[in-house]
C-alpha cells in the first residue's frame, strides 16, 4: 500500500491543489462522488490568512496541450475554512491535506498552528510558489528563506509538513534541499510555469491579470526533469505532478522519483481522472511485472 | 438531479444544418432529462487536440432540444457556431462518431412564479447561438401551460441559425415567436430589443418575466431595459469554462456587491440584479 | 521595413539558432531554398571554440505539442566553421547573424573577434543559455555575469551582439538587464526549457544525455511570459522566439514587445515554416489595419 | 535530384492491408521519382497532435513503391505499421485525405559494382516494416538486369505484412523470394540470416552486395555476418528523425571512428563499415 510521510494511501494518486472543490462536486454528482471519490487523499485549495475574491476575469486560456489560469486563489480565509469548509471535507472518504499559504511567516504559522490542531488534518502542505499571487513567490525561490521558513513551522506541528516548490528558479533543487534542511517531511512539484497569451481580438494579454500559470500536458516534460533533479538533491518522498493525464504519465514520475502523484488540470477535461489515472498505473505496473523481455528478430 | 458522476462516450446520433449552425445530436444511455438553461461539458472522443494542441479543453454547451433515443435513453441537441477549433470540431462530427459528455451541469430558468410573485407569463429574448437554451424552455413551458412569447434576432439572411428549433412539427414557426432582423429580410427590421422594449413599456409587463441568452451585448440591454422598467428577468451567461463543475474557479463573473460568482456552478443562469453588467470580460 | 539593431530586414522572421542548417537544406532541396530563403536573416547553429562531436543518442523525443532535444552543440569548432561554413553561409540571400558560445570570457572574446572580423557577418548572437552544455548555463542565469561578460565582449567589435537569454531562471528580466548594462545590442528569447521525459519500452531516461531542453508550442506561453518581463525591464530590442507555428502565433510576440521573431522547431515540420509564418503575419497586420470594430448586437 | 523545397500536400489514393500492416498511396504532382532507400516525411493534414499533443513531428516513412498516378504524377505507395500516434493515424487515412510530404530524402543503395567492385549481383535481405525499401530496390534491379535473391523473414502467420509487394502481376511470390519464419508456417523455420548464412559461406559471395533493412537486432546479425565473410552490405536504418533534411541533428548514428552521421542526409543507407554496431539506441 502506497503511503506518504507515514498517511496510508489506497493509490499513489492525489489531487492537485486547487484544481478540484470537492464541496462543489459533491454537489454536482451527488454521494457517486464519494462512493468513487477519485484521489487517494484530498488536498484542499490553498487558503489565505484572509479571505480572497480571486482575480478578475479572464482568468482561463487555453494554449497548446495546456491552459494558463490566473484564478488567484479565491477562498474563504482560514476562519471561513475552518468554520466552513473543513467540516464538510472531513467527510470526503480519504486523508485530508490542507494547502495553505500567506506572506509572512508569522501569518503562515498561525495557518499551521490553527490548521494542524484539526483533527480532521492529516497534513499540510505549504503553497510557497503560487505565481498568481506576488508575496508568495519570494520564499519558494531562495533555498535559504525556505529553509527558515520551515524552522519557524516544523515546531509547531508534528503533523507532515509538505512544501510545493515553485518551478519558476534555475535550481528547483537546492530549494528543496533547503526545505528539507528546514524540516520538511516531503516536497511537491511542480506548480505552474509563468505563462501569458495575447488575445488575438484586442492585441492585449488575455488574462485580466496580465500573465498566469501554464499547466497540462505541455508542462510536463518540465515536471519531470525538476522531478529527476529534486531527487537527486533530497532523500524526502516527492509527490510529482505536472501534466499527469494517464497511468502512462504517472509512471513517468514515479520512475524518475515520485512516491505519489497528483493530476491536475486533467481533472477538467475528466472529473474521474484521478480514478483512471490510477487503474492505468496499476496495470501498467502489473504488465511490467509480467512482462518478458520481447525479442524481435525475425 | 445530480449528473452522473465523470464523463461518459456518447455516440452522435445525427448531424444536421440549422441555418448556418449545426444541429448535433448525442445519445445518452445514462444521464437524467436536462432541464432548460443547463449545459454538458463536451470533447469530441477523436481529433480533440489536433493541429496545434487546442481544444484541448471540454467545451460548454447549452442543450437545445430532448426527445426519447431511438434505442433508449435521451437524445441532446446541441446548437452548435463553429467559432473556433473546439466548435469546429463539434461541428463536423459524423453520426457514429463519440463525444464526450460531462452534464447535465449548472442550474436552469425557474417558472415566473419563482423568480417574480404573481407573475404568470416568460417573454423569451434570444440572439445569435444563445438561442438554443430558450428553445427547450419555449417547449417547457409549452408543456406546463405557461403564456410565453419569443422575440429572436438575426443579423441577416444567411444568420438565422438555429430559428427551426421554434417552428412546429409543420415547420413553421410557432405563432408566439416573433423575429427581429438587422437586414430586415423578415420580421422587425432591427434588433430584439426593438420588439423587446414595447412589451417592457406595456402595462402588463410586470406579470411577466424576461428570459434572455445571447451575445453580451444584447444581454446587457436586455438588462438594463428590464432593470429600468423595473421587469424581472434571467440571463443565461457564458464565461470561459474548463471544468463546469467548480474545480477550476475560472468561470468567474462578478458580483454586483464584489466578489466573483462561478458560472458553472452558480450560473449559468443568473437573475438580472445577480449582474452588474454583462461584459465581454468574462462572456 | 523592419530592422534589427541596423541590420534591415525583408521581413521580421528569422530562424532560431541550431534548427536550420542552410548548408544542409541547400543540397537537399538545391537551388530554390536561395530563390526563396525562407527567413529574413540567418542565424548559424551555435559554434564553439572547439569542434565538438554532440551528445550520444537518443537526442530527441516528441513530447505534447513539442519536443525534447538533447544535441549537445555538435560543429566543427570556430576555425573549421570559419573556413568551411561561413563561405558557404555567405552566399545565402539574407544577412547572417553567427551564434557563438564558450565557456570563458577568454575564449567568448576570441570567438567574437574572429568571427566579427569576418566581412561576411552582420551580427554576433550570444549562447549564454544552452541546456545541453553544463557551462553553457552559468552566465545566463546571473545578472552580473551576464553584464561583465558582455563588458569584455563590447569592445571587441562594432557588430552589433545580441545576447541569447535562458529561460531558466525566476527572473529573466534582471539578466537582460545585465546584458544592457554590459553594452548588448538585443536579446534573444527564449532558449529550450530544461525538460525530461522517460521511455516507457525502459523505464529509464529517454534521452542519452538524461535531459534535454524543451521546445514547439508546448512553450510558447512561457516565451510570450518571458518577453513580456523582459520588455519591462529594457529598452533594448527583442528577438521573440518560443514555439512560434503561425503569422498569429507570431502577431502574439510582436504584441508583447518583440521587433523580430524566430521559428525553431517549426521549420521541422515545414522546412518553409519561416516564410510562410511571415506571409500569415503580414496578412494578419493588414486585416487589423483595416478592419473596423465589429458590432455582434444580435 | 533533389526534393521540391518545402511540405506540400497530396492526396490519399489508397489505403489496403498488407498482412498486419497497411499500404498507403498517396499522389504526388510534383516531385521526383525517389530511389531506393529514400524516404519522405509524412503528417496527416488533419488530425495530426489529436489527443495527448502526439504526433507532432512529421514521420519519417521509407518508399516502398511508386508508379505513375492515375491522373498525372506520381504514386507512392508506403507500406506502415502502426506503432504509435503517427503510424496509427496515417494507417487509417483514408482516400481523398490530405497528407503532407517533404521529399524524396536521404541517400538510396547503389549498384553492386558500386559498392564493392566486381560485385554483380545482390542479396537483399529484410525483416519487418523493413522490407518497404527493398521492395523499389527489387523492382528497379529487376528492371535494371541486376541478378538478385530476396530472403524475408516473419514472425508467423499473422505477421508477413508486406509480403504481398514481393509478388508478381500474378499475385504469387516471385521465384527469387524465399522465406524464413519463426512459427515455419511456411518457408524454413528460423530466421532470415539462416537463410543468409549459406550465401555468405558460398564460394562466390564475395561477387554479391547484401543490401538490408529490418529490426535492428537483425541489421545488426546481418552486419556482423557479412563482416565476417568480408562480404560487402549496405544497411538502411532507422533513428529518431524530427526534420528529415538535415535541420535537427537528432538522427545521429556513430561512427566507427567516433563522432556521428546524420541518418538523414548521410543515410539512411549505410555501408556495413560506415557502422560500429547496429544498436536500439538510436535505431
Ligand atoms: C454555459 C455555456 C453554454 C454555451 N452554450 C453554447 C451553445 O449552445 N452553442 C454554442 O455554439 N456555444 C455555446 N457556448 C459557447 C461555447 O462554449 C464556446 O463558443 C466554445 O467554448 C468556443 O470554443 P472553440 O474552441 O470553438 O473556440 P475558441 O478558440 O476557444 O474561441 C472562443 C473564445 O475563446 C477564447 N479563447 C480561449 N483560448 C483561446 C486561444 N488560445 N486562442 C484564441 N482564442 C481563445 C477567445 O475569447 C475566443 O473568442 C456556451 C458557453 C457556456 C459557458
Ligand atoms: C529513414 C526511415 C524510414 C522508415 N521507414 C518506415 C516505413 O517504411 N514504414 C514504417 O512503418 N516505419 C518506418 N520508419 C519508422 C517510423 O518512422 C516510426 O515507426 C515512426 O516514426 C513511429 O512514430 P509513431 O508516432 O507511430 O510512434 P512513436 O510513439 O513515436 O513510437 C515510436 C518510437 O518512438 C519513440 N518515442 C518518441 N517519443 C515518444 C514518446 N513521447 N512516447 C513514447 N515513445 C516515443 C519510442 O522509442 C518508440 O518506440 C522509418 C524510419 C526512418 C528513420
Ligand atoms: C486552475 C488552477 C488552479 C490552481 N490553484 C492552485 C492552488 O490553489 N494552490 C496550489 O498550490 N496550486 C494550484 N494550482 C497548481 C496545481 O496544483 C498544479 O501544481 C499544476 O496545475 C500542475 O499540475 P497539472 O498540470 O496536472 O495541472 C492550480 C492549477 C490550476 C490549473
Ligand atoms: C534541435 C534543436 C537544436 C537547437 N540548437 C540550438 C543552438 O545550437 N543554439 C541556440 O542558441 N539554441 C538552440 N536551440 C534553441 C532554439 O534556437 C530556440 O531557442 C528554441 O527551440 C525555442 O524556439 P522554438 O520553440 O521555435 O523551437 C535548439 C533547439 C532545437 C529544437
Ligand atoms: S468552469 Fe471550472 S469552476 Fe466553473
Ligand atoms: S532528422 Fe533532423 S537532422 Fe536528421
Amino acid at each position: 500500500m502506497p503511503e506518504l510521510c507515514g498517511i496510508e494511501l489506497e493509490h499513489p494518486v492525489i489531487n492537485a491543489s486547487g484544481t478540484y472543490d470537492a464541496i462543489a462536486a459533491r454537489a454536482v454528482f451527488g454521494d457517486a462522488l464519494l462512493e468513487d471519490f477519485p484521489f487517494a487523499a484530498f488536498v484542499s485549495k490553498t487558503i489565505t490568512p484572509e479571505p480572497r475574491a480571486g482575480n478578475a476575469p479572464r482568468r482561463i486560456w487555453e494554449t497548446p496541450a495546456g491552459m494558463l489560469n490566473s484564478i488567484g486563489l479565491p477562498n474563504k480565509g482560514l476562519e471561513g475554512f475552518l468554520a466552513e469548509d473543513l467540516p464538510r471535507l472531513a467527510a470526503l472518504p480519504v486523508p485530508l491535506i490542507v494547502s495553505i499559504m500567506a506572506t509572512s511567516r508569522e501569518d503562515f504559522a498561525r495557518c499551521v498552528e490553527r490548521v494542524a490542531a484539526r483533527r480532521e488534518v492529516a497534513a499540510i502542505e505549504l503553497n510557497v510558489s503560487c505565481p498568481n499571487v506576488h508575496s508568495g513567490l519570494i520564499v519558494g525561490e531562495d533555498p535559504a528563506e525556505t529553509e527558515a521558513l520551515l524552522e519557524t513551522l516544523r515546531p509547531r506541528t508534528e503533523k507532515p509538513l509538505i512544501v510545493k516548490l515553485t518551478p519558476n528558479v534555475a535550481g528547483p533543487a537546492a530549494v528543496a534541499a533547503g526545505a528539507e534542511r528546514g524540516g520538511a517531511d516531503a516536497v511537491s512539484l511542480i506548480n505552474t510555469l509563468k505563462g501569458t497569451a495575447v488575445d488575438p481580438a484586442t492585441g492585449a494579454p488575455a488574462l485580466g491579470n496580465g500573465y498566469g500559470g501554464l499547466s497540462g500536458p505541455a508542462v510536463r516534460p518540465v515536471a519531470l526533469e525538476q522531478v529527476r533533479s529534486v531527487r537527486a538533491a533530497t532523500g524526502l518522498p516527492i509527490v510529482g505532478m505536472g501534466g499527469i493525464a494517464s497511468g502512462a504519465d504517472a509512471a513517468e514520475f514515479l520512475a524518475l522519483g515520485a512516491s505519489v502523484v497528483a493530476v491536475g488540470t486533467e481533472s477538467f477535461r475528466d472529473p474521474r481522472a484521478g480514478s483512471r489515472v490510477a487503474a492505468e498505473l496499476e496495470s501498467t505496473l502489473r504488465l511490467e511485472r509480467v512482462s518478458e523481455p520481447v525479442l524481435d528478430l525475425d | 438531479m445530480n449528473a452522473p458522476f465523470g464523463r461518459r462516450l456518447c455516440e452522435v446520433a445525427a448531424n444536421r444544418d440549422s441555418g448556418g449552425y449545426r444541429v448535433v445530436s448525442l445519445l445518452d444511455h445514462e444521464g437524467p432529462e436536462p432541464e432548460p438553461g443547463q449545459f454538458y461539458m463536451l470533447a469530441a472522443e477523436a481529433g480533440w487536440g489536433a493541429d496545434g494542441g487546442r481544444a484541448f479543453l471540454p467545451r460548454a454547451i447549452s442543450v437545445a432540444a430532448t426527445a426519447p433515443g431511438a434505442r433508449g435513453g435521451v437524445r441532446l441537441d446541441f446548437l452548435l457556431d463553429a467559432v473556433g477549433p473546439g466548435t469546429e470540431r463539434l461541428c463536423g462530427l459524423g453520426a457514429g462518431e463519440g463525444v464526450w459528455i460531462t452534464g447535465p451541469l449548472g442550474n436552469s430558468f425557474a417558472a415566473p412564479a419563482e423568480v417574480s410573485p404573481g407573475a404568470a407569463g416568460a417573454v423569451l429574448v434570444g440572439g445569435g447561438v444563445g438561442v438554443a437554451p430558450l428553445a427547450l424552455l419555449r417547449r417547457r413551458f409549452g408543456e406546463r401551460g405557461v403564456p410565453h412569447r419569443v422575440l429572436l434576432g438575426f443579423r441577416d439572411r444567411r444568420h438565422t441559425g438555429g430559428l427551426d428549433l421554434f417552428c412546429g412539427s409543420s415547420g413553421a414557426l410557432c405563432p408566439e415567436v416573433r423575429l427581429a432582423t438587422e437586414d430586415g429580410h423578415t420580421g422587425l427590421q432591427g434588433r430584439v430589443t426593438d420588439l423587446l422594449l414595447p412589451i417592457l413599456a406595456g402595462d402588463d409587463a410586470r406579470s411577466g418575466v424576461v428570459y434572455a441568452c445571447g451575445p453580451p451585448a444584447m444581454l446587457e440591454a436586455v438588462r438594463a431595459l428590464c432593470a429600468e422598467h423595473g421587469v424581472a428577468c434571467e440571463l443565461a451567461l457564458e464565461s470561459p469554462m474548463a471544468c463546469g463543475f467548480g474545480a477550476c474557479f475560472g468561470c468567474a463573473v462578478p458580483k454586483p456587491g464584489g466578489g466573483f460568482l462561478r458560472l458553472c456552478v452558480d450560473g449559468p443562469v443568473l437573475r438580472g440584479d445577480q449582474v452588474e453588467e454583462v461584459s465581454h470580460a468574462y462572456a
